[in-house]
């Protein structure tokens, strides 16, 4: 059953359709991805999709409630949580304090610092938790980011370009930390270029194109459609 | 509750710190056994402004919120002080008054902070809407000149001000002098306290988040209006404080006391201070208080000149504010000394702004 | 535990700021002035005048042998028009340098500052500016004139000569709504007709729109009691829009020198009525002006109020010595006696025992098309006799209150 | 060859705040080359061109254009020596006209620029038909075309783009690449390009860097630069 | 009825040129650069002394009113490089170090000219339509308005800086790359700023009285209507104040001056919930 229904929607900027017509939706405990060439409108449908921006057209439903017009945090307390594209952690705090912050509502005491701990832990960010978030490398950042995101233990994990900027083994230990929150329920969207990590997590793949969805169904599906290959290296022109 | 004390929100803590703050209290204690009773009670009226200041460093360094109309608030308690206290009569009904006005000052600033806060104006235009908020009350209060203007018994008075009304008092003593100093002190320690605790504790986090970035403190899950407008509210009661204390010490308030002049001084003070940190604010108000009153006193008209040239000289060598400028340099001194290898990660070397988009 | 310690330091703190101070003086110490004058901010284009005066007075009655023998210490200190430190530095003035006197305020705002901290002290306080009237308080005396004074002789007068519609343009705050006030009662009594009345914000400087409302309300004079340098704009703006109607007024001319300020000729047909401005010419007045302008010869013109703070400090001296005490409880019995009465430049003025304000010789004074000033009329003493009829009586009773028409003395 | 360099990067250390980007970028570029950085995303090549242009200062190494070390020039001085940027996203000015638009980038070229205009519209007659609109209600194509005119127009001698095809068109990608050929053989240009689009890449670029976490760790020459070797380093 | 109707215009035309000039230096520097220049009221101030200054000198009113708008330009540009251009990254500080420089402006004024000056006079004459009279000069200061408005519209529309200008308060770091020397551009806008503010004051010290502090008369009317104008200058503080004028006029008509100040502030905290970014935001069509 559909976690996320998205029906319909457009956005419109200006002149520009970034996202046009675009039904989707995630089902409860999968690892969505959803990819596609650089300007597709991923991003767009993402904030679409948490509520920074109102849709043009068109309605969005979690749980099966329509939270078209409900603003972010009341979605968040739904159960969704957003990994954003440019990591945007509290620069100016300490590394601690921004799992602190996210943390916060869901435990408190000694549990809260064990959960603390253990996410620091999980984040290769232990030795890290006094320095300013602001400090620390743009990888590192993604992970903190990550680790925020986890840490509301959401039914719904949106991760916009998780592993940007990581290395291959960085990437790769990301990948297993998706998968093990995913084996304990947690549904999971993601948008990313790395195929490789792609193929490490996805059950269910969208491509998106031109604001639209060029295809979906599973990964071996996609990966074997020549058309996806060939929008994918930009290599189409049958418009 | 007593490790909310010390937290990643306020500069200065441990043993040294501490240890620091109860010797200076211990000196303000005993201050007015050695002092001259004119000395002590400039020393209380200088507190009775640092409530505001407190309240702003609240608002603007960890809220990110500049108001420029505290003296809306300070305003509406210090005229409501006065016209409560002579309603209700004299006596400890003042206490009530004070008490009571402080609370109009925050409803007042709720239904302002409601309206901002949820019309989404932030930055500049926030400063603008609190600062006409502030003129509009100074230009209404200004023309109440005649006799039909009243509340009670209470006359507003117009620009010439609103007297009459009693210090505050218990039973028939009155609070004023040493005594005032004292109740100055016990409320700025309690308020002082009380802050930081705030700051340190999970609802200060939200506000520290809401300043940094308040859509990723949204994606946390956070009504960050409701945060906002409870910050606003607190400080906003802290300049209500401020007034119903001012007209309890002069038994007086103009509408001078929340005209333009007048609802610039708080930004100053904080800005001078080092908005960022409570311990500074209150130090730094205390010494600008001090030393404004100490140069218009000994150099007549050059004071404005040299409180400009003060000011700009902050801004220009002293970024982070005058106060902690200082405070980051004896505390950088300190772990440097004691831990040489280990540097703090505070210097960012001149970061560019992406522009993309 | 803590706040025990706390309480018993309090108590301490309490006892000892409580503790009788000073009780015997040297022999000969300074007599100690406090003084405070805006030589700051928006209105130190009239508050520099009234610190030269004080100075003056000063220096004089020092050169003289002091009062009762004793020197005169004058501490100066500048609030920059800021109420908040009128307090401030009327307390350190009182508290801390323990003066004998406090003279000073310019706003009618600035004295109400400081009277509820001069009345918990037994210092008598000198206001000297000319105002809206009606402070009936022992502690301060006045030295300038009242509406009474200044309006008792305008009004009539300017009806009698341009007829009966006056138009009334004052600065929106007491004194201007106060003198509107009185200007009401005065037009009443007289059959007279108020036109039209028109309060200013203060800090206001456009004035189109005013001009145009005199117009449309045809007035056959105006009353123009707008304060402060930014209403000031409004008699450039009015004769270059060719307004041309006469005005009167209790402020202008002998306080904010208009006339010199302004270019010729905006303040043409002004009348005024004034105790004292610097073109009086009798010798007595102009052996004061050579004084003056031998010690400030930058001074562009002495205002009234400089000139009723000059003549504060003579009024001080001839207090103390008639009382031969500088306690304010002697000095009110020889103001209670109806003695206390000085020389000064513009004749003889005298403290009246009821009020507590000054008695003022009063002369009409007119401005012509090149800001000539002429004498119209001389009125002689006129007596501050409004707060006496209303029943103010501070040899029986210290009201420590303000009065107005609107608001008079309960029956009691 | 090293007669014809244009332009000689070695050893660019450069990030934001303490974290380094750039860890030692060194490459080479000689005059009327067309030359694409290619590499995954996040390994800095944005940074890179922002860091050549001068939006962003370097911390170590240095930059020689032209035989003149421009290491220390603001963008705007490096602009005027003759690099022609087009960013990531395209930056047009938003609330400005097309022709508006093309106004500020005649600044480069000095009281020449008036002339190119005309030889702008020729390579992008859309932009013509344009020329009142609005930037920012134009689509992303269009607004690619009208980044790429503004830098023409000032007629640059090294030209650095930013994702050119990125969300546009394939149409207009491909209009775009003939654009950019004909600025190498008609005006003698030389281009730097990051990519990450197979037939852009193919169809235009005479060499490829690769990069990799802060570094150039490879470069393509001539029959190198084919779809195996590039898809490789787009895929991973 | 036509003299009513002239009146009203009249009266209009008043508000709005007080509007204007008062407010459209103030406009540039904020729309440009993000400063708020708290030291705004003393360029008028010096507009004005300067102006005053050069007059009795003996130099034609008209000469020494271009003379003082240029002054003031140029103590701005000083200004700009020696403290404003520190502080293009911190808005807020740029608010503190010009009001800083506005009390040292003020109190040395004081100290050094004296509390008042003599004005000079307003000149042209009168003339009446029906039953009243007005000042010519007042419409002089209309046309001034509009002159500047039609000024800025060339300067920052018609000509090779006013584009270099606007794409660089558009993007500031794409103009640079484009070879806009944005430091100079930052200079000049500053200077255009401040000569506007000082042409305020040289065009309205012939009907004020001059003090030192008299700027502080224009500062709130200049910062309600840059503000409610947002960040656009000509799109945005033009119907800002047209706004303001009407609303003021208005209210000045019917309840009076004090009515008008307070309505009109009014008008500036609805207008900004209205439209959190001011005026300007609706105007522009924003693109992307």
């Amino acid at each position: 059953m559909a976690l996320v229904d998205v029906k319909g929607v457009s956005k419109r900027f200006g002149g520009l359709t970034a996202v046009s017509e675009v039904d989707l939706s995630v089902n409860a405990g999968e690892v969505h991805c959803l990819i596609g060439p650089n300007g597709a409108g991923k991003s767009t449908l993402f904030k679409l999709i948490v509520g920074l921006y109102p849709p043009t057209t068109g309605s969005i439903f979690f749980d099966s409630v329509e939270i078209t017009a409900e603003r972010p945090y009341a979605r968040v307390q739904r159960g969704m949580s957003i990994k954003m594209q440019a990591p945007s952690v509290f620069k100016e705090l300490p590394v601690r304090q921004n799992i602190q912050i996210a943390l916060q509502e869901r435990l408190s005491g000694a549990e809260r610092v064990a959960e603390e701990e253990r996410l620091l832990a999980l984040l290769n960010l232990a030795d890290d938790g006094g320095k300013l978030a602001g400090a620390l490398s743009h990888g590192q950042q993604q992970w903190l980011e990550i680790g925020m995101a986890l840490a509301l233990r959401p039914q719904l994990l949106l991760l916009d370009e998780p592993t940007a900027g990581m290395s291959p083994e960085e990437t790769y230990k990301t990948g297993e930390l998706i998968k093990s929150f995913n084996a304990e329920g947690m549904t999971v969207l993601v948008v990313e270029h790395d195929m490789a990590f792609v193929r490490q997590v996805a059950q269910r793949v969208t491509v998106l194109h031109l604001g639209k969805i060029f295809a979906r169904g599973s990964l071996e599906a996609i990966l074997e459609d020549q058309k996806v290959a060939e929008i994918y290296l930009g290599k189409t022109h049958a418009h | 509750m007593l490790k909310l004390l010390d937290g990643p929100q306020t500069l200065g803590r441990g043993r040294i710190f501490w240890s620091c703050f109860l010797a200076v209290l211990a000196g303000a204690l005993i201050y007015p056994v050695f002092a001259d009773s004119y000395d002590v009670g400039n020393f209380a009226y200088f507190l009775i402004w640092i409530f505001m200041a407190l309240g702003l460093c609240l608002m603007w360094g960890y809220g990110g919120m500049l108001s420029f109309g505290q003296t809306f608030f300070f305003g509406i308690a210090g005229y409501g002080y006065g016209v409560l206290a002579i309603n209700m009569g004299g006596g400890t009904a003042t206490i009530a008054a004070l008490v009571l006005s402080v609370v109009i000052a925050m409803i007042a600033a709720g239904i302002l902070g409601y309206f901002m806060i949820w019309g989404g104006i932030s930055g500049i235009f926030f400063g603008i809407v609190t600062l006409s908020a502030t003129l509009v009350l100074a230009f209404f209060l200004g023309q109440t000149a005649g006799p039909e203007w009243h509340i009670g018994p209470a006359r507003l008075n117009g620009f010439n001000g609103m007297k009459g009304m009693d210090p505050l008092t218990v039973g028939d003593f009155d609070i004023e002098g040493s005594a005032l100093y004292y109740v100055m002190i016990a409320l700025i320690v309690i308020v002082y306290i009380a802050l930081r605790m705030l700051v340190n504790s999970s609802v200060g986090n939200v506000i520290v988040a809401t300043r940094e970035n308040p859509q990723r403190a949204e994606m946390l899950g956070y009504d960050v209006r409701k945060y906002q407008l409870l910050t606003f509210v607190i400080g906003s009661g802290l300049a209500g404080l401020s007034g119903a204390l001012y007209t309890s010490w002069g038994q007086f308030i103009t509408p001078s006391s929340i005209g333009l002049p007048a609802a610039a001084m708080p930004i100053v003070w904080v800005a001078f201070s080092g908005r960022n940190d409570l311990t500074a604010t209150l130090v730094g108000s205390f010494l600008l208080l001090f030393g404004f009153q100490t140069i218009t006193v000994y150099s007549q008209q050059a004071a404005l000149v040299l409180m400009g040239v003060l000011l700009l000289a902050t801004v220009m060598l002293a970024p982070q504010g005058f106060v902690l400028g200082i405070g980051k340099l004896v505390v950088d001194w300190w772990s440097r000394r004691r831990r040489r290898d280990e540097g703090p990660a505070l210097a960012d070397a001149g970061r560019l702004q992406s522009d993309e988009t | 535990m803590y706040s025990g310690r706390l309480i018993g330091m309090a108590l301490l703190g309490a006892m000892l700021g409580t503790a009788p101070i000073g009780s015997a003086r040297a022999a000969e110490p300074p007599l100690k002035v406090g003084l405070l004058e805006d030589v700051s901010g928006d209105l130190a284009f009239m508050g520099m005048p009234k610190l030269h005066g004080s100075q003056l007075a000063v220096e004089e009655i020092n050169k003289s042998g002091g009062i009762l023998g004793r020197q005169i210490e004058l501490i100066h200190l500048d609030p920059q028009g800021d109420n908040a430190r009128y307090q401030e530095f009327g307390r350190r003035l009182l508290n801390r340098d323990k003066v004998d006197v406090l003279i000073g305020g310019i706003t009618s705002a600035s004295r109400e500052a400081l009277r509820p901290i001069v009345d918990r002290t037994t210092t008598p306080y000198f206001y000297t500016n000319q105002y809206e009237g009606g402070v009936c308080d022992a502690s301060m005396i006045s030295m300038g004139a009242v509406p009474e004074q200044q309006f008792s002789t305008l009004i009539p007068w300017m009806v009698q000569k341009f007829g009966k519609k006056v138009y009334v343009i004052a600065a929106d705050y007491n004194f201007g709504q106060i003198s509107a006030e009185w200007n009401r009662k005065i037009m009443k009594d007289l059959g007279g007709e108020v036109v039209g009345e028109e309060f200013i914000p203060l800090g206001v400087s456009q004035f189109a729109q005013t001009i145009q409302n005199i117009q449309k309300a045809k007035p056959d004079w105006l009353l123009t009691i707008n304060v402060g340098a930014a209403q000031d704009s409004f008699f450039e703006q009015a004769a270059a829009a060719n307004l041309n109607l006469p005005m009167g007024s209790s402020i202008k001319i002998m306080l904010g020198f208009e006339h010199k300020r302004f270019k010729p000729p905006a303040l043409n047909n002004m009348h005024a009525t004034a105790n004292w401005f610097e073109e009086i010419d009798t010798p007595e007045a102009n052996d004061f002006k050579k004084r003056w302008h031998a010690k400030f010869p930058d001074e562009l013109y002495i205002n009234d109020m400089g000139y009723n703070a000059y003549n504060a400090l003579y009024m001080y001296k001839a207090l103390v010595e008639k009382a031969k005490s500088t306690k304010l409880e002697d000095m009110r019995k020889v103001i209670a006696s109806g003695d206390a009465c000085i020389d000064a430049p513009e004749g003889k003025v005298c403290i009246d025992p009821k009020s507590q304000h000054t008695s003022h010789r009063m002369r009409l004074i007119s401005v012509g098309p090149k800001h000539e000033v002429t004498v119209e009329k001389d009125y002689g003493t006129i007596q501050p006799y409004w707060l006496g009829e209303i029943g103010c009586d501070l040899t029986k009773k210290n009201d420590k209150d303000q009065y107005t028409p609107s608001h008079l003395p309960s029956k009691s | 060859m090293p007669t014809d360099r244009i332009l000689e990067v070695s050893g660019l250390w450069a990030g934001y705040g303490a974290t380094p980007i750039l860890q030692g970028v060194s490459m080479q570029v000689s005059r009327g080359e067309i030359v694409g950085v290619i590499g995954r995303n996040g390994v800095g090549k944005s940074t890179l061109m922002r860091c050549l242009i001068g939006l962003l200062q370097s911390w170590r190494g240095t930059i020689t254009f032209m035989d003149q070390d421009v290491t220390q020039l603001e963008a705007d001085a490096r602009a005027r020596a003759g690099f022609g940027y087009i960013p990531q996203g395209r930056d047009v000015f938003p609330q400005m006209s097309v022709e508006e638009n093309l106004q500020v980038g005649e600044l480069i070229g000095g009281p020449d620029g008036k002339k190119l205009p005309e030889l702008v519209y020729q390579y992008f007659p859309r932009l013509k038909e344009r020329r009142r609109q609005i930037a920012g209600t134009m689509s992303g194509g269009e607004q690619q075309q009208l980044a790429i005119g503004r830098a023409l127009i000032g007629n640059p001698s090294l030209m650095i783009l930013d994702e050119p095809s990125e969300g546009i068109q394939p149409s207009i990608v491909q209009h775009i690449c003939e654009a950019l050929k004909s600025f190498r053989s008609e005006l003698g240009t030389t281009i730097i390009f990051v990519e990450q689009n197979l037939d852009t890449i193919l169809e235009i670029a005479q060499r490829c860097y690769i990069m990799e976490k802060g570094k150039i760790t490879r470069s393509l020459a001539g029959e190198e630069v084919n779809e195996d070797n590039v898809r490789a380093q787009l895929l991973l | 009825m036509s003299a009513e109707l002239f009146s009203v215009f009249y009266q209009f035309a008043d508000v709005f040129a007080f509007l204007i000039l008062s407010a459209a230096g103030l406009a540039i520097v904020f729309g440009m650069m993000g400063v708020i220049n708290m030291a705004h009221g003393e360029f008028i101030m010096c507009g004005a002394y300067v102006t005053v200054g050069l007059v009795n000198l003996g130099v034609p009113l008209p000469i020494a009113q271009i003379l003082a708008a240029l002054t003031a330009g140029i103590i701005g540009m000083i200004v700009e490089f020696l403290i404003v251009r520190r502080f293009y990254k911190r808005p807020l500080d740029s608010l503190l170090a010009t009001w800083g420089l506005s009390l040292i402006v003020t109190q040395s004024m004081l100290l050094i000219v004296g509390s008042a000056v003599r004005g000079i006079g307003t000149p042209e004459g009168s003339f009446a339509i029906g039953g009243y009279t007005f000042s010519t000069y007042r419409l002089v200061l209309f046309g001034a308005a509009v002159a500047v408005l039609a000024g800025l519209y060339i300067i920052f529309m018609k000509t090779r800086f006013g584009v270099v200008a606007r794409a660089t308060m558009q993007n500031a770091a794409m103009a640079k790359a484009l070879g806009a020397r944005t430091g100079r551009i930052y200079s000049i806008s500053f200077g255009i700023g401040t000569a506007l503010a000082g042409l305020c004051g040289a065009l309205y010290a012939p009907t004020m009285t001059l003090i030192p502090t008299m700027g502080a008369t224009f500062v709130v009317e200049s910062f309600v209507t840059v503000v409610i104008g947002g960040a656009n200058v000509l799109l945005g503080t033009a119907p800002a104040a047209v706004f303001l004028a009407i609303i003021r006029m208005a209210l000045n008509a019917s309840y009076g001056q004090i009515i008008g100040q307070i309505g009109m502030l009014f008008a500036v905290i609805l207008i900004i919930r209205v439209l959190p970014e001011g005026l300007s935001s609706v105007l522009v069509r924003r693109g992307r």
